[in-house]
């Protein structure tokens, strides 16, 4: 009784809500930018962004020396949006491969602002240190602000998504002909990992680098087992985030020591490994009753 | 001061943390132009985070921060990670870098969750278990043969020996895997044994790698420099060797520019690999942005070179009747001028005339010229005043080799489609 | 006729196409000024493909140019209507055969706006011509070969082009698709369109199309095809005498890189 | 020829080619300096007080993690690797305090003298957090504290004999201050309302402050920095704060103050405000000048701190 009243409780407090919905607007809108990033095989370009986010923090902490979340986030911001320029750059004309150029980005961008930092660090600039655990999450910390921020970036996303849906749709699926009708391929596609990059970005005090990457990447996959429809496959995986989100937050307002972010993850990863196996098509089971059923039919005739 | 003293108490510190980075970045390199080739260069940052509960497990089974029973539980994580990315995209058919996505934020969550409620009353960093930091490896050494040798670069040594030995004896088998995947199963070969040895040594680099250099570097030892050999070289096992001179050089040049600048090594040599990449961009003999630039110059230039000599060379044949025009833009301009004062050409009573050096050389575009013609009146459908403009373009390109396949082509033909003589060969 | 007037409706002249630096086909010289069914035709590599490609800007130009209806590409663009090699797309994208048509219309319908009911109803009836009106809903992977190539000729039907351009429509089609397509084709040509098409079989070029262009890395000869088709025009194509072009593709290649 | 270490910054393209040299050369630790003084290497600014107290300038002070910088995100560079190489002693905190670099400095003892200044206490005054883990934060219990001299005194007097008996009336001398500070510190702290007695923070690195003084600490994050909360944990605070009318929560010099902000949020909706009592020091003094760069002026400034927010006077 006691246990169960406290448990609701923690369901209602002031915080649990602001993190919820907080992480709700993360979650649905990284679920529908996450989606069009995963089918134009971009998937880890979030993780890129999140990475490359330290040296633009490191460099304007050493520029003006405010540690002030506005002014980092705005440099972490300018960092993740040349890293992406970099990351297209190198894709359209160079001969490396798509996945090398992501870790490439990822590995010299995040190297450089430890350098930096460290380089700050060692030379004594007060509040220098640490300033990697930019990259780690708070999800439980978020404050009505973070949240509210959050919630206005997921809106502008999703808007910019819901306009650009047609046109990022078709470059994704057929380039060339995409290409001979006259869209602007490169715009558009260096439009689509800014999309993402932003998210990131946004995300990234509030949830950390890998959580958001979870929520660009799990969901959209987990969506694609249920629907062969993409706007259903939108609706889906930012749904699936939003139901993570709140599923997360919730256990983790029930069960004490239980990170907020993580939990956030592992229960997209439920859902995922869930729907590999039950969705009605293209799961594990169904599948496998096909291959049973048919093998059965076989069997009559034979 | 003596060579006693000289050798008594401290050994050549900075020396033995460059020697670790180089020998991590030599096993690094060459796995990771392995990984580059079969497209799973994301395969270093994934094991990077998803090692995390594989540690915090064995912390928990009694396991000592930097021992073997930790390094064993990051072995095994890394290799469970490696497997569940290819069962995702084998079995559900996800593509390679949202199956990577998908299992290294799960297992890192994983991690942080057993690290907050199992393991919150340990102070367990994971910066501290797994995580080296080179620049203080020389401080941690043991004593062998009398020779006081840092313990990282010992484990690594014999991690990238056994990488490195079996890489050689399964070279032709991989390098056949990585480009011709299908091939390969068709020809028999254990493609599955291939892989899982590949992964495997790369689970194993990295590991090493973490424990020996941290995590910011091996990240970027594993792709980098092998990206960049790529630009540079072509053939497999150039690549190789290329990527480890670049990562060795990288580490050296890295840890260098650290001391001086006064910053985290392993954060430097990412830098310096980096840098390494961006010059291979825009230097590559083949393909860089500059060796681009100028050969598209040094092209302009000749052409404007030939065309000047080979319109002397018809002003000379046609005995006066065509005229040598004045030179259009500026580089017909300054090539002409260019052959005047190298004195290919000369002025003589305000007549242009050809050296015999020069003539040579410009019977031959001449040459070059009318075989094309007559070649493509041959053999395309083209209006007769449709042969020159490709010819102009084509006589700039042709071998001497090339010219005697077409004249064979030609057969008897001695003329091109306008009449004129083509000029044999010299 | 009236085609002194007209401009022709397509035009290659001289074009020069090149993969990078290498140049794959050759001075093509060619004029189309009539709507009829035209059949490209060629080996393997002999820059079939190439050719439709250059005619949409989609790969450099070395030298010449593409005129349509007398005026460059970008001018015309929504006059021209493609029809890609089915390999370029990923077959398990989620979308289902009545999105993919849809995207035809995307061009007219233009930025931020999406297709209308106007729109709908046009791609209902072009996949309606191609025989497909009952697999609307059906996710695009889950169709036979031949229905896929349907699918995208009814979504080159819905740019309401004038002129369209069409990569190996029949490979790896079966016969039924194969009858429709041509089906559709033929329409189109009576509706007063050129329909140029890339394709590799002999064998059916003469009952299919009423002009052919035969192609080896150059132009062997072009025109109506029961002139075009004579033995011998066939034998030059196909002989592959002109192996000397790849090599002189690769020697500027080599050329204009290192020396 | 012998390089004095200070003289290498003055010109770059001296330190340029030394950057080079240096790479192959072998130190040794006494010959390369003029000074003679000996050279210490302490940790954490807290070591590095410890041991100019007892010292004072006998010898020469190296603190490898300067004020503000918490010792989980230390960053070394190959200038750290220098400073230890060339150190006649090391100090540490120990108990894990130093991360990584723990178990480095075992290894380093095989060839420089470690102390670790908290190895010679006895366990069972130490607040256990695991089986074989302690919390290291002891010098928030400044009796518990003065223990360490003894080990310093005694090393110190080993590298220098010369000066072991000065280093033994200092340590003395510094035991009785840091008793006298002990007495101060009550007298402030009994100041506060009973009911207020809670020390809220960001990470638990105020446990034997609190039990020397008899006062509640109560952390968000375990004594780790790194690691990521649990909004039940959240929860649980807001509640706390809010029933218990606590009029201030703390965030520390060296560790982010998100959840702070979050948990005066919380307590606020329900019609609670919470002050930011002000910035605590933890793992790392303050900057010279600042008043707080020894271990004394840290405690006092954290004490008025800790009062100014408890006592509610706005």
């Amino acid at each position: 009784m006691n246990l169960s009243n406290m448990a609701f409780e923690g369901l209602f407090a002031y915080n649990t809500l602001v993190v919820m919905i907080g992480t709700a607007a993360v979650g649905f809108a990284a679920g529908m930018v996450g989606s069009l990033g995963v089918l134009r095989k971009r998937a880890l370009v979030s993780d890129a962004a999140a990475h490359v986010t330290l040296a633009g923090v490191a460099t304007v902490f050493a520029l003006t020396g405010k540690r002030d979340l506005p002014v980092l986030l705005a440099g972490a911001l300018c960092a993740a949006i040349v890293g992406v320029a970099v990351l297209v750059f190198l894709k359209r004309f160079t001969r490396t491969r798509d996945d090398a150029v992501t870790a490439i980005v990822l590995s010299v961008g995040f190297g450089a602002g430890i350098a930096i930092v460290a380089g700050m660090t060692a030379r004594g600039v007060p509040g220098s240190a640490g300033l990697e655990h930019f990259l780690l999450g708070h999800t439980a910390a978020l404050t009505s602000g973070d949240a509210a921020l959050l919630a206005i970036v997921s809106v502008v996303s999703v808007s910019v998504v819901a306009m650009l849906f047609k046109e990022v749709s078709l470059i994704a699926f057929d380039q060339s002909f995409a290409a001979a009708t006259g869209w602007p391929v490169a715009f558009l596609d260096y439009l689509l990992v800014v999309l993402v990059a932003v998210m990131v970005v946004v995300g990234l005090p509030a949830a950390g680098a890998v959580l958001v990457t979870a929520l660009v990447v799990i969901p959209p996959v987990a969506a694609r087992q249920w629907t062969d429809r993409l706007v259903v496959m939108l609706m889906v995986a930012g749904l699936i985030g939003m139901v993570s989100a709140v599923g997360g937050v919730a256990l983790s307002a029930i069960v004490p020591r239980l990170a907020t972010g993580p939990v956030i993850v592992l229960f997209a990863a439920v859902i995922f490994f869930v729907s590999c196996l039950v969705a009605p098509k293209r799961g594990l089971l169904a599948r496998v009753a096909r291959s049973l059923r048919s093998q059965g039919i076989a069997d009559e005739h034979g | 001061m003596s060579m006693g003293e000289l050798f008594s108490e401290v050994g050549p510190i900075h020396g033995w943390a460059m020697a670790t980075a180089a020998l991590v970045s030599v096993g690094a390199a060459a796995v990771g132009s392995m990984l580059v080739v079969r497209k799973m260069s994301l395969l270093g940052d994934a094991i990077s985070h998803a090692v995390l509960p594989g540690i915090v497990v064995a912390v928990l089974a009694g396991g000592q921060p930097g021992g073997p029973l930790v390094i064993l539980g990051a072995i095994v994580a890394a290799l469970l990670t490696v497997w569940l990315t290819h069962v995702l995209r084998r079995g559900v058919g996800l593509a390679e870098d949202a199956s990577t996505g998908v299992v290294f934020t799960t297992f890192f969550s994983i991690g942080v969750i057993l690290l907050t409620s199992v393991a919150s009353q340990v102070d367990l960093d994971p910066a501290c278990v797994l995580y080296g930091i080179l620049e203080l490896v020389p401080f941690d050494t043991v004593t062998l043969y009398g020779c006081e040798i840092p313990r990282s670069f010992l484990n690594s040594l014999v991690v990238v020996g056994i990488v490195g030995l079996g890489l050689i004896v399964s070279w032709r088998l991989q390098v056949f895997v990585a480009f011709d995947l299908a091939g390969a199963r068709a020809a028999g070969m254990p493609v599955a044994l291939a892989t899982i040895v590949l992964l495997l040594f790369t689970a194993m680099t990295v590991v090493a790698g973490f424990e020996a250099v941290g995590a910011i570097l091996i990240v970027a030892m594993l792709v980098v420099p092998a990206a960049a050999a790529e630009l540079l070289v072509h053939r497999m096992h150039h690549v190789v060797c290329m990527a480890v001179m670049l990562a060795v050089t990288g580490s050296i040049v890295g840890y260098l520019a650290a001391w001086h600048l006064n910053t985290n090594a392993a954060g430097m040599i990412a830098v310096v690999l980096g840098f390494e990449y961006a010059l291979a961009v825009v230097f590559a003999p083949a393909d860089g942005f500059v060796s681009d630039l100028m050969s598209v110059a040094w092209l302009r230039w000749r052409v404007a070179c030939e065309d000047q000599l080979a319109m002397i060379w018809r002003f000379e044949e046609s005995a006066g009747v065509r005229r040598v025009t004045p030179p259009k833009g500026l580089i017909d301009c300054v090539a002409r001028q260019w052959l005047a004062v190298t004195g290919q050409i000369r002025s003589k009573n305000g007549q242009w005339r050809l050296d015999s050096y020069s003539r040579t050389k410009a019977e031959s575009i001449v040459r070059s010229h009318r075989l094309w013609e007559a070649w493509l009146g041959r053999h395309a459908d083209l209006p007769l005043d449709h042969l020159h403009p490709p010819a102009e373009f084509i006589e700039h390109h042709l071998g001497s080799r090339l010219l005697r396949q077409i004249e064979d082509d030609l057969g008897q033909e001695r003329r091109d489609p306008h009449g004129s003589d083509i000029p044999p060969e010299q | 006729m009236t085609a002194s007037a007209a401009p022709p409706l397509i035009e290659f002249h001289d074009v020069t196409a090149a993969y990078g630096r290498r140049p794959v086909l050759w001075n093509v010289d060619l004029t189309i000024s009539e709507p009829c069914l035209f059949g490209v035709v060629g080996p393997n590599g002999a820059g079939k493909s190439t050719l439709l490609k250059a005619a949409l800007g989609l790969v450099p130009l070395v030298g010449g140019n593409v005129r349509l209806f007398g005026e460059p590409l970008r001018n015309v663009r929504k006059r021209v209507g493609y029809v890609p090699q089915r390999e370029t797309v990923d077959w398990d994208f989620p979308v289902s055969v009545m999105d993919v048509v849809l995207m035809g219309t995307y061009s007219q319908v233009g930025w931020f706006r999406w297709p209308g009911r106007r729109e709908r109803q046009l791609a209902k009836d072009c996949l309606e011509r191609v025989g497909l009106a009952d697999l609307a809903r059906r996710q695009i992977g889950r169709l036979s070969g031949g229905q896929q190539q349907r699918v995208f000729l009814a979504r080159a039907l819905a740019q309401q082009a004038d002129i369209y351009l069409l990569d190996e429509p029949m490979a790896g089609v079966d016969a039924r698709s194969q009858e429709q397509i041509l089906h559709v084709l033929s329409e189109l040509r009576n509706a007063g369109k050129l329909v140029i098409v890339v394709h590799h079989d002999l064998r059916t070029v003469r009952e299919w199309f009423d002009a052919v262009a035969l192609i080896d890395r150059r132009l062997v000869a072009a025109g109506a095809t029961h002139e075009t088709l004579s033995r011998e025009n066939v034998q030059r194509t196909y002989s592959g005498v002109v192996d000397i072009l790849d090599e002189v593709g690769h020697a500027v290649e080599r050329r204009s890189r290192t020396s | 020829m012998s390089f004095g270490y200070s003289k290498i910054s003055k010109c770059s393209v001296f330190r340029l080619i030394l950057s080079f040299s240096l790479v192959f050369a072998w130190w040794e630790p006494n010959a390369a300096r003029g000074v003679e003084r000996p050279n210490v290497v302490a940790t954490t600014t807290v070591v590095a007080d410890l041991v100019h107290q007892i010292a004072g300038n006998r010898v020469e002070i190296d603190c490898l993690m300067g004020p503000g910088i918490d010792p989980h995100s230390f960053k070394a560079t190959p200038r750290d690797a220098d400073r230890l190489a060339r150190a006649d002693i090391v100090f540490a905190s120990g108990l894990h305090l130093e991360g990584k670099l723990s178990v480095l400095l075992d290894r380093l003892a095989r060839r420089t003298q470690v102390v670790q200044v908290t190895d010679s206490l006895p366990k069972e005054k130490l607040i256990r957090v695991t089986k074989s883990l302690y919390d290291p934060h002891v010098w928030f219990d400044p009796i518990l504290w003065s223990e360490c001299t003894k080990k310093v005194v005694v090393s110190l007097g080993r590298i220098d004999p010369s000066g072991s008996t000065q280093f033994a009336d200092m340590g003395a001398d510094y035991c009785q201050r840091l008793e006298t500070l002990d007495q101060q510190i009550r007298e402030k702290l009994s100041t506060i309302d009973p009911t207020h007695k809670v020390i809220v923070t960001s990470h638990d690195a105020f446990r034997y402050f609190g039990r020397a003084y008899g006062i509640e600490v109560v952390g968000i994050q375990g004594t780790s920095t790194e690691s990521e909360t649990g909004l039940h944990d959240i929860n649980r605070l807001v509640d706390l704060v809010v029933t218990r009318r606590i009029p201030a929560v703390f965030v520390e010099t060296s560790v982010a103050d998100r959840n702070m902000t979050a948990l005066r949020e919380g307590a606020q909706s329900r019609g609670h405000v919470v002050r930011l009592g002000g910035r605590l020091y933890s793992d790392a003094l303050g900057a010279p000048g600042t008043g707080a760069e020894t271990l004394e002026g840290a405690l006092r400034a954290n004490v008025d701190v800790i009062v100014s927010g408890l006592t509610g006077e706005n």
